[in-house]
């Protein structure tokens, strides 16, 4: 107990809600952080597969933007859904096709690591 | 008298060319013929024309026709025939006349004997179209084909390398006079707007012309002539000119062309006397040749470069003459010297053609094996001394006076003092050649032709008589003839004697040296050791050229064509080389470069593209870095700066 | 139910309706119908081609303005079909594919191009998104399809890599700007913008966001990374396609998007011009300068594309009348040029077996009929006159010098000087360098609808060179874009 | 009989003999070569047609040809020749005839050869005749790229090298050309490419503008001229480039660069040209002394006729920055007759490179014997070239000096003394070649052949004839050449 507010009062979910209002904006930020994360995932990780995987991660964090900014403006409006929807299934059909190649890659070079795939430069 | 005679005078030199050249070789005496048949007709007719403008001195013509017109300016041809254009087309066909006939003999059975008679048809028709010209610009042309025609005569035995050298170096320095000659007529040209002599006359006597052109206009026709007869600053391609044949020795370097320089100064007069000035330059540089090249004469040895020199002098003589404004003394002496001086270079041929030699040393005594050259000889030295009664003393004479009636005492001195050297060189070359004991060359020298003896014989009558008619008895004058205007005719007697005195001392000297050994002249070679070696030198004039000018303008040249080479073609070369330089440093980055020397822009573009190359690293992360910084840097920028 | 005009949508549909028949066609009868498919293929997108000119001078949009059809569209669209049927000539006798389902590489083909029409009609954001992601997708395929071949391999990956994180960020510029205005139509947009008080900054930096996946297609400056290796890696008729129509598209979207976001970015505060000015100058220099190094031709033609998507983004920023006159006549000197060019590169790969520098050597002696052809594209591209390349220049940098940006038309000389330097090696490989042994190795055989798509190029590339005027007219009718 | 569309015909007639040569087989060089002599030889009698129907009193353009070819940017297909452009176009069309018989000797890849050349002549016919600048500036450079490919693939050792720079050279300066002719183009008002039109306008521009147009203009025609600074590709391209084709060279391509000057930046652009008038006259100066300096100084014969062309080609900037009627007269005939004397010089050392393979200088010596015909000729070439009165060469630098004269003294004085170095190093090599001892390693040299004395007897002739009587072809540039001082005031 500190002091005279037991901390377990404080976790009650709709106490933290009345406590901090999410607004929209603050969906794009967790969406720009997500968005970097991605970014940076595909820049950093070596193995083809983990760059496949934070490509994902970025096409949901634009999901996210478009389903925050779509619930902001009102339940009428179905722009922003059918957008994601479309987002969901071309980013299943890349992730398909990314596979198939880095299969062929890997039929080849025995490995995917993402720095052998160099032959061609300058 | 219908104008077609004067340009029938002028056209046969120019036909005669004309077939020589095609087919000259068809024609009899190897196409000799035709240059001397048309010369005759041309004679001749230059005879009919002396005489009719004695008679009846006003028939002179002056007729033009345009040759290129610009609205307000003209170019034309034209021809002006006076008594002085009457009297030099004389002089000129009768001296050409003779060599023609004289080259018969001494060309004899050389490889291109045709060839040389067409260049002398040329060079004869050049200087009949000097002569007979109405305007500076014609003048110019003619001026230009004679400088040609003595490079081709100069240089016709070009399988010699001194020929050609002499050849070469006659037309560049000609060139030079001309040069300044060009100068002088555009600024008259420029000035009047014409380049007749009738206006430009007119003008320059009404004042109409300012100063500063007239002295520019003066001082270029004057260089012209410098360059032309050889005086004082551009004399150095007469001695050297005697690589030639003799017989051209004799027509261009002695009588015809070296005198056109004076003719022009004559003719030219009106126009220097609006500029007292020049006419002191005229005088003082006329005066300083003939004393200059006599110093030299005295010290040569070889037979033509004494004549050479002695030409020289005459010509500052006339040169003197005109500058104190005595141009009929000029043209007289012009006239006289042409006959014995063509005289003496035509007797130094027939020695060389029996002896082979031009080193009067070998000769000796000849006078017993070539009795005809030698009297003949000895006429025209007595001639070119100033003896009387022969025309020499006549012409010279009355030079002699105008200088002192002028006042120009200095002057007056210098020219007794070169006459009593012209008369020694004159005489040492008679004696040392001509009498004395036999060298074992002159022992089987036998006499030259008759074709060549007869015109010396014709020259020589000539400079005997063509004296006499400045006897106040005997002809009207040179001044009557020549159609200048009349100065009262009077002897004086003082000057006339003190000329013949010092020519008698000047062959007293070379007698005592020469003849009668009373003084070894080798003694006084070594008594005056520096000045004669100085004198046999040519006072080094030759060597201070080739060093001052010559070289220089070579080394200049050099150094402006590598400065060529190296700064100006340098930016893309220079460029060039680094990037091969760069490149070879490089080692395996670099790819096959352009062979050979590559290009400055291509260079940069290539070094630019091989740095900016880096970044297609072939890692497919280091793509997405680079692109999403250059995005994010685009943003950036976008957002913030502008 | 929504009223689609499928008239408007005809020509997309027969080509995927095409495909999907060619692929049956290989299923069903395998080996024994090979020779039959290009003359098929041909006749299909022939049929789609006149279909679409039918349309031409109709300026509508259907299924709620997301698909608009102009005569700008039209045009496009007839540059990316001619550009289909080339490669469909070209991959009839290309070695390498052998006949492993030759049915399904042409079917993927003209699903390609249909998706391509799809981009050069897109009016709404989410079209745009889905027509430049079918396109991609099935341009992976192809890239990547030589499995036994590792450099068509890495090509492939390399190009879905970069494709997949140049939309994802594209998808992200497009939720922002969605965010701002609550549509995906690209006219609403621009109402939104205009209309709403919104931070101008914000909107130039999701517009920016919103066009790299433009830029990638284009291959432009900062997306360029993964031209030269695709090109290199990709089988030589798929990157001849890639270079003409996927860039063809892409340049049409790009010119689409910018005339249409024109009034909202205020132009004259510059920085959409200035960013616009870099990418086009970046590109230009960046293309020349790096092309003049190299010695494989693949890349050197990849390095030669990014240029002259330098030169057309300048048509781009100058706008109005004359800068679409001048990207129009480029699009079209540009197909002509560049196909003719990988038409030949192809040729001598067959004959010679190889795509380096010296493979060209004594060319000029040993087949002159290609190498005259070559020296005509390759002076084409470089811009010198008779042939139309000069023209395209010679619009693009009157256009610029019309409108004041003489700086791009400085920088755009001075990158076409140093790019003539880098055709110039090729011209001198194959007149001027000698190279004794290269003469014995025997010139191979050459399949003959290769050389139709060359005869065609010429004429293309000789024709509207010396007589530009028909082109110059076609492009004035297109100025009335529908969003425009 | 005046035939249409004459100079259409002219300019087009070697396309049509490329067309036909393309399907001519490669083996059969006889015909390709007589084949070519033959057009080029229509080309020259047609030319003298376009004399027959030229009206010599009148100064205005005539035999026009006017079509709209690109309606947008109103570039029409223009074609005219007046008093300026009719002699030089008339020298193009025999110098390429001289110099197609001159090309017999070329025995490799003969017929790509032939069919670049007669590009080549297309290019240049079309430069004189075309009176739109787009197309000027396209015939420009259609002479560019075959030239390159002359001298690259025909040429001497260092060909390529040769090759790429007088290439750039000219790009760059045509580039500099083009952004001048586009800036005229959108400062006339009704945007036109007519260069008549332009004149019309010139009283309309202002004056700094005028500047940096002429200066632009400046780049490109001084490049070709060439003038001092620019004039280093000139030698290199010279000695590598084979014999006919430095004749072209020097004969014609020098002459574009004049012939811009008097067509385009002069009429056009009067107060830039007066305000540089001193500059240019300064250049011309520098041409002539400079030019003659360093040709002095060359080993290389072909070098020496060059850098000669750089000293003659001085005279006409000198005629040019007069702006007199003498001056622009005495220009245009320099021009005129360095193209023929410099094209006979080349065709003679042809002559030499084709016996001795050679063309230094110091290697010769006594040839004056062994070869007296050559000789002859050689000697009357120099001597037309030093500006001998009574042959060609004279009579244009003499008009150019008076013409300048009156408005450059020091300069005229300065440039004349050019004339001195000019008779020096002619004079020094026809010595150093000719004269001296027979030299036993050239002593079976074979005197010219009955082919090199055609190309060359047209050419002596010609100068001779303008040496003496200058009026024929004066009279044709008189008119047009006093409208164009007019134009300058």
């Amino acid at each position: 107990m500190i002091g005279s507010i037991n901390i377990l009062d404080i976790l009650k979910p709709e106490l933290i809600c009345a406590i901090v209002r999410v607004t929209p904006t603050h969906y794009l930020y967790v969406a720009g952080i997500v968005f970097c994360i991605g970014l940076m995932g595909v820049m950093i990780r070596r193995n083809a597969i983990a760059i496949l995987m934070s490509i994902e991660l970025m096409l949901n964090a634009v999901n996210i933007v478009l389903i925050a900014g779509g619930r902001a403006y009102g339940p009428k409006t179905y722009d922003a859904s059918s957008f994601v929807i479309f987002i969901i299934a071309v980013a299943a059909a890349e992730a398909i096709v990314g596979l198939a190649l880095i299969l062929a890659a890997y039929r080849h070079m025995k490995d995917i690591n993402i720095d052998d795939m160099s032959i061609m430069k300058w | 008298m219908n104008p077609v005679l004067p340009v029938l005078i002028f056209a046969l030199p120019v036909l005669s060319f004309g077939i020589t050249v095609l087919i000259g070789r068809y024609f009899p005496l190897k196409g000799a013929s035709v240059g001397i048949l048309g010369l005759v007709v041309s004679f001749i007719l230059s005879c009919v024309v002396f005489y009719q403008l004695q008679v009846d001195p006003t028939r002179t013509i002056d007729l033009s026709v345009t040759w290129l017109d610009f609205g307000e300016y003209t170019i034309d041809l034209g021809i002006l025939i006076d008594r002085f254009a009457a009297v030099m087309l004389v002089v000129v066909t009768l001296v050409s006349l003779c060599v023609h006939i004289y080259s018969l003999g001494y060309m004899k059975g050389d490889r291109r004997f045709t060839t040389y008679y067409a260049y002398l048809s040329l060079f004869t028709m050049s200087m009949l179209g000097i002569v007979i010209s109405n305007n500076l610009f014609q003048l110019f042309v003619f001026w230009e084909l004679v400088g040609v025609s003595s490079y081709l005569l100069i240089g016709f035995w070009f399988e010699r390398k001194p020929a050609a050298m002499a050849g070469m170096k006659a037309f560049v320095v000609c060139r030079i006079g001309d040069f300044g000659f060009l100068i002088g007529i555009l600024s008259l040209f420029v000035a009047t707007g014409t380049f007749s002599f009738g206006a430009l006359f007119g003008l320059s006597q009404a004042g109409a012309i300012s100063s500063a052109v007239l002295v520019v206009g003066a001082l270029g026709i004057f260089f012209g002539a410098v360059g032309k007869s050889a005086q004082l600053p551009l004399y150095v391609w007469l001695p050297d000119a005697m690589e030639g044949p003799t017989p051209v020795s004799a027509l261009i370097h002695a009588a015809t062309m070296v005198a056109a320089g004076v003719y022009l100064v004559a003719r030219t007069l009106p126009i220097f006397s609006t500029v007292p000035q020049i006419m002191e330059v005229v005088a003082w540089v006329g005066g300083l040749t003939a004393l200059f090249s006599a110093t030299i004469a005295v010290a040569q040895v070889d037979i033509k470069r004494i004549l050479a020199y002695s030409t020289i002098s005459q010509l500052g003589y006339m040169m003197l003459a005109c500058g104190v404004g005595a141009g009929a003394s000029a043209i007289f002496h012009l006239s006289t010297h042409a006959f014995f001086k063509a005289l003496l270079f035509l007797g130094a041929g027939s020695v060389i053609h029996s002896l082979h030699t031009n080193d009067i040393r070998e000769m000796g005594g000849l006078f017993s094996n070539m009795k005809t050259t030698a009297t003949v000889f000895i006429i025209g030295a007595l001639s070119l001394a100033g003896f009387p009664p022969f025309s020499g003393f006549f012409s010279k004479d009355e030079i002699m006076v105008s200088v002192l009636e002028s006042g120009h005492v200095w002057l007056y001195w210098i020219v007794v003092f070169t006459a009593f050297l012209t008369a020694f060189y004159i005489f040492r070359l008679i004696f040392i050649a001509f009498f004395g004991e036999q060298s074992e060359r002159s022992k089987h020298a036998e006499e030259s032709p008759k074709v060549m003896t007869v015109p010396m014989v014709v020259l020589a009558v000539l400079s005997v008589v063509a004296g006499w008619i400045a006897i106040p008895g005997v002809g009207p004058g040179f001044a009557e003839i020549g159609g200048f205007e009349l100065h009262h005719l009077h002897i004086n007697w003082s000057a006339m004697g003190t000329s013949f005195l010092v020519v008698l001392m000047g062959i007293g000297v070379a007698w005592a040296i020469y003849s009668r050994r009373f003084v070894e002249s080798r003694s006084i070679y070594n008594t005056f050791k520096p000045i004669s070696k100085l004198l046999e030198n040519k006072w080094y004039v030759d060597e201070i050229y080739n060093f001052f000018i010559v070289q220089p303008v070579i080394f200049f040249s050099r150094l402006l064509f590598a400065f060529d080479m190296v700064i100006v073609d340098g930016a893309v070369n220079l460029a060039g080389w680094l990037g091969v330089r760069l490149s070879k440093f490089e080692g395996e980055f670099d790819l096959a470069v352009v062979d050979g020397a590559v290009n400055g822009t291509a260079w940069t573009a290539r070094t630019f593209g091989r740095a900016v190359r880096r970044i297609q690293t072939g890692l497919i992360q280091e793509y997405v870095i680079v692109a999403s910084v250059a995005i994010l840097a685009l943003i950036i920028i976008g957002y913030y700066l502008m | 139910m929504v009223d689609i005009d499928f008239s408007l949508l005809l020509p997309e549909l027969i080509l995927i309706g095409g495909a999907f028949f060619i692929i049956a066609l290989d299923l069903i009868f395998r080996r024994r119908v090979t020779w039959l498919l290009l003359p098929v293929s041909v006749l299909i997108v022939a049929f789609a081609m006149y279909v679409a000119i039918d349309l031409a001078g109709t300026v509508a949009s259907t299924v709620m303005n997301t698909f608009v059809v102009d005569t700008f569209s039209i045009v496009m669209k007839v540059i990316i079909m001619l550009a289909t049927i080339f490669i469909l000539m070209l991959t009839d006798g290309y070695k390498p594919l052998g006949n492993a389902h030759q049915g399904e590489f042409v079917g993927l083909i003209l699903l390609a191009s249909s998706a391509m029409c799809f981009m050069v009609s897109a009016g709404d954001m989410v079209m745009l998104y889905v027509a430049i992601e079918f396109t991609s997708i099935i341009s992976y395929i192809l890239v990547g399809y030589l499995r036994r071949n590792p450099l068509s391999i890495e090509a492939g990956i390399k190009y879905f890599l970069f494709g997949a994180v140049s939309s994802a960020i594209m998808l992200f510029g497009m939720s922002l700007l969605y965010v701002l205005t609550a549509t995906t139509n690209l006219g609403g947009i621009v109402e939104g913008i205009m209309h709403g008080a919104v931070n101008p900054k914000i909107v130039l930096v999701s517009v920016s966001l919103f066009m790299v996946g433009l830029a990638f297609k284009m291959g432009a400056v900062p997306m360029h990374l993964w031209v030269p290796d695709v090109y290199q890696g990709a089988p030589t008729p798929i990157t001849a396609y890639i270079s003409v129509a996927s860039k063809t598209a892409g340049v049409a979207a790009f010119l689409r998007i910018a005339f249409w976001f024109a009034p909202m970015l205020d132009v004259a505060s510059g920085e959409w011009v200035n960013i616009l000015s870099f990418v086009s100058m970046a590109s230009m220099v960046l293309g020349t300068v790096i092309g003049i190094l190299q010695n494989n031709l693949k890349r050197l033609l990849a390095y030669s594309a990014i240029s002259h998507i330098g030169f057309i983004i300048i048509g781009v920023i100058v706008g109005q009348e004359v800068g679409m006159i001048a990207v129009v006549y480029y699009m079209v000197a540009y197909l002509f040029m560049t196909m003719g060019a990988f038409a030949i590169v192809i040729m001598v790969a067959d004959a010679t077996g190889g795509y380096e520098l010296n493979d060209y050597v004594m060319l000029s002696k040993r087949k002159p009929s290609l190498a005259l052809l070559m020296t005509i594209f390759l002076i084409s591209l470089a811009g010198i006159p008779p042939t139309v390349g000069f023209f395209a220049k010679f619009y693009v940098f009157a256009a610029a010098i019309k409108q004041g940006y003489i700086m791009l038309a400085i920088v755009g000389v001075l990158a076409s000087v140093v790019g003539l330097f880098m055709y110039a090696r090729v011209l001198k490989a194959m007149y001027l360098d000698k190279n004794d042994e290269i003469m014995k190795k025997p010139f191979g055989a050459i399949p003959p609808p290769s050389w139709a798509v060359v005869g065609l190029c010429l004429l293309g590339t000789l024709i509207f060179g010396v007589y530009p005027k028909p082109i110059v007219e076609i492009a004035r009718y297109c100025c009335n874009l529908f969003g425009g | 009989m005046n035939i249409p569309h004459l100079l259409s015909i002219i300019v087009f007639t070697p396309v049509v003999g490329i067309i036909v040569l393309l399907f001519v087989d490669g083996k059969k060089h006889k015909f390709i070569r007589w084949f070519s002599a033959i057009i080029t030889l229509i080309v020259l009698i047609l030319s003298f047609f376009v004399f027959k129907q030229f009206n010599f009193s009148e100064s205005g353009v005539q035999l026009v040809e006017k079509g709209m070819w690109i309606p947008q940017f109103n570039i029409k297909y223009f074609l005219g020749v007046d008093g300026l452009s009719l002699p030089l176009f008339f020298l193009t069309a025999l110098l390429s005839f001289l110099a197609c018989v001159g090309s017999f000797g070329i025995k490799e890849r003969v017929k790509e050869y032939f069919i670049l050349y007669l590009l080549l002549v297309t290019g240049m016919l079309g430069v004189f005749v075309a009176l739109d600048m787009v197309i000027f500036y396209i015939f420009w450079e259609v002479v560019l790229v075959p030239m390159y490919f002359l001298i690259g693939i025909w040429g001497g050792p260092k060909r390529e090298y040769a090759a790429i720079k007088f290439f750039l050279y000219t790009l760059f300066g045509s580039v500099v050309m083009l952004l001048g002719i586009l800036a005229l183009y959108f400062t006339s008002n009704p945007h036109t490419f007519d260069m008549m039109e332009i004149i019309a306008q010139r009283a309309t521009f202002t004056r700094n503008f005028q500047i940096i147009v002429w200066l632009a203009m400046f780049i490109g025609f001084a490049i070709k001229v060439p003038i001092f600074p620019f004039h280093t590709w000139l030698p290199d391209a010279h000695v590598e480039a084979p014999t006919p084709i430095s004749v072209l060279l020097a004969g014609i391509l020098l002459k574009m660069g004049g012939y811009g000057f008097l067509r385009l930046s002069f009429p056009m652009l009067p107060e830039a040209s007066k305000y540089f008038a001193t500059f240019f006259a300064i250049l011309g100066f520098i041409n002539i002394v400079y030019g003659a300096l360093v040709a002095m100084a060359q080993k290389d014969l072909k070098k020496l006729i060059a850098y000669s062309s750089v000293s003659h080609m001085g005279y006409v900037l000198l005629g040019f920055a007069s702006m007199t009627q003498m001056g622009y007269i005495g220009g245009v005939l320099q021009m005129f007759n360095h193209g023929i004397i410099t094209g006979a010089l080349f065709l003679l050392v042809g002559v030499i490179y084709d016996r001795a393979h050679t063309r230094d200088i110091y290697a010769f010596g006594g040839l004056g014997k062994t070869m007296p015909v050559y000789f002859g000729i050689m000697t009357f070439s120099c001597f037309a070239s030093l500006g001998l009165p009574g042959l060609a060469g004279f009579v244009s630098e003499f008009l150019c000096l008076i013409g300048a004269f009156s408005v450059f003294k020091v300069i005229v004085i300065a440039s004349a003394s050019g004339m001195i170095i000019t008779a020096a190093y002619f004079l020094w090599t026809l010595q150093r070649m000719f004269m001296g001892s027979e030299n036993e390693r050239w002593k079976d040299l074979p005197d010219m052949s009955g082919r090199e004395l055609f190309t060359l007897i047209p050419l002596m002739i010609l100068m001779l004839l303008i040496g003496v009587y200058p009026k024929i072809i004066v009279q044709v540039m008189k008119p047009t050449l006093n409208y164009l001082v007019g134009l300058m005031y």
